[in-house]
């Protein structure tokens, strides 16, 4: 974040999102998997559109992948803008669609061994809000 | 050069193996002849689709890969 | 804010705005006064009312005083929530409160001296949106 | 120990200080002698508040300030 932000000494305001592995007594651990082709494609357009949406300096997506724990950083989203509220916004859209429509297949493991995991309700009632 | 099936997400468990090589050419027929079981008939659903070499395909049963091509067969997305 | 999302690991997000003073080529200088008896004790019922409105694990509210060159970081606002829609919401509104109605008084330094400055008009608009 | 006026803003520029004391006690007239000249028409304006020891005053004619109180004369904020 340090060096995104040296990077757009022009931006009024930079928001980040930074998301966790969401602390569950009963989730020993998270697997996240991507494919390559599609994912990547998938975030570079994300970025695409947002950067095409708000006026801004610039923009940062970053996912981890691979074995996490509870508490551990799996996120991390950030815009630059001159005015707050596009680098609200942007950032806001960034991570209603990351969590909901990005190409990531997780399952968490739990004391009866790995499970897969759909999205939740809420994730496309968020993403439903930008299309109206 | 084979086909390479790429599988994601819980494909990945009902096939034993994150990857696997078939013979080309592959068409959509051919492609539900290699997968046997549950692994077929969860492909052969609706929720899961494919892409070729990056690019989804809007029909499955266009399916028409060669050798050397890759086949990612993808189950509803869990998002990051 | 390292600090600040070690403190509440129960936290599922953070999102933190960083404000900088706003590039402008004839802007010498920025000095932001406060008066401390109602400056902080204002602050402190703006966390209040986000810690009321909000299901947070926690607020962070930072603001600089005294004098500042164009690009330099001025405010610092951070939430932390199970679930980020809340975070998001609370930081937005944080920023718009402490932007346009907390008890700071600035001037900038111009080529011809200094000059005392009025809250922009879309500050007053951006917290309108609170009181729907 | 006197009664200190606190100029906050484009006040302290017409007060050509930050602050000033002034003997108790001291009401809204007496304060509004002791500002000549521009600055006590500012601070007649309705848009200067005034706090006593940080709690705000709804009405500045209520003015009743005491040796040792601190009124700080507020113009419109700036913002953050």
């Amino acid at each position: 974040m340090t060096a995104f932000s040296a990077a757009h000494p022009e931006a009024g305001g930079i928001v980040s999102f930074v998301g966790k592995v969401r602390p569950d007594d009963e989730v020993e651990a998270l697997e996240l998997k991507h494919y390559a082709p599609l994912t990547l494609k998938g975030m570079d357009e994300l970025a695409d559109a947002v950067l095409a949406r708000w006026p801004l300096d610039g923009v940062l997506l970053h996912h981890r992948t691979g074995t996490m724990k509870p508490g551990d950083p799996i996120v991390l989203v950030a815009a630059a803008a001159r005015h707050r509220r596009d680098a609200f916004e942007a950032a806001d859209f960034a991570m209603d669609h990351l969590k909901s429509d990005a190409w990531f297949w997780k399952r968490e493991k739990r004391a009866d061994g790995w499970h897969w995991i759909e999205p939740r309700s809420q994730d496309h009632a968020d993403l439903a809000r930008w299309s109206e | 050069m084979p086909v390479k099936l790429v599988f994601l997400g819980k494909l990945a468990d009902l096939a034993g193996v994150p990857e696997q090589d078939v013979p080309g050419p592959l068409d959509w027929s051919g492609l539900l002849a290699a997968l046997p079981g549950p692994l077929g008939a969860a492909v052969r659903g609706d929720k899961v689709r494919l892409a070729v070499n990056g690019t989804l395909l809007a029909d499955k049963a266009a399916l028409a890969a060669h050798d050397g091509d890759e086949i990612a067969l993808l189950p509803p997305v869990s998002g990051g």
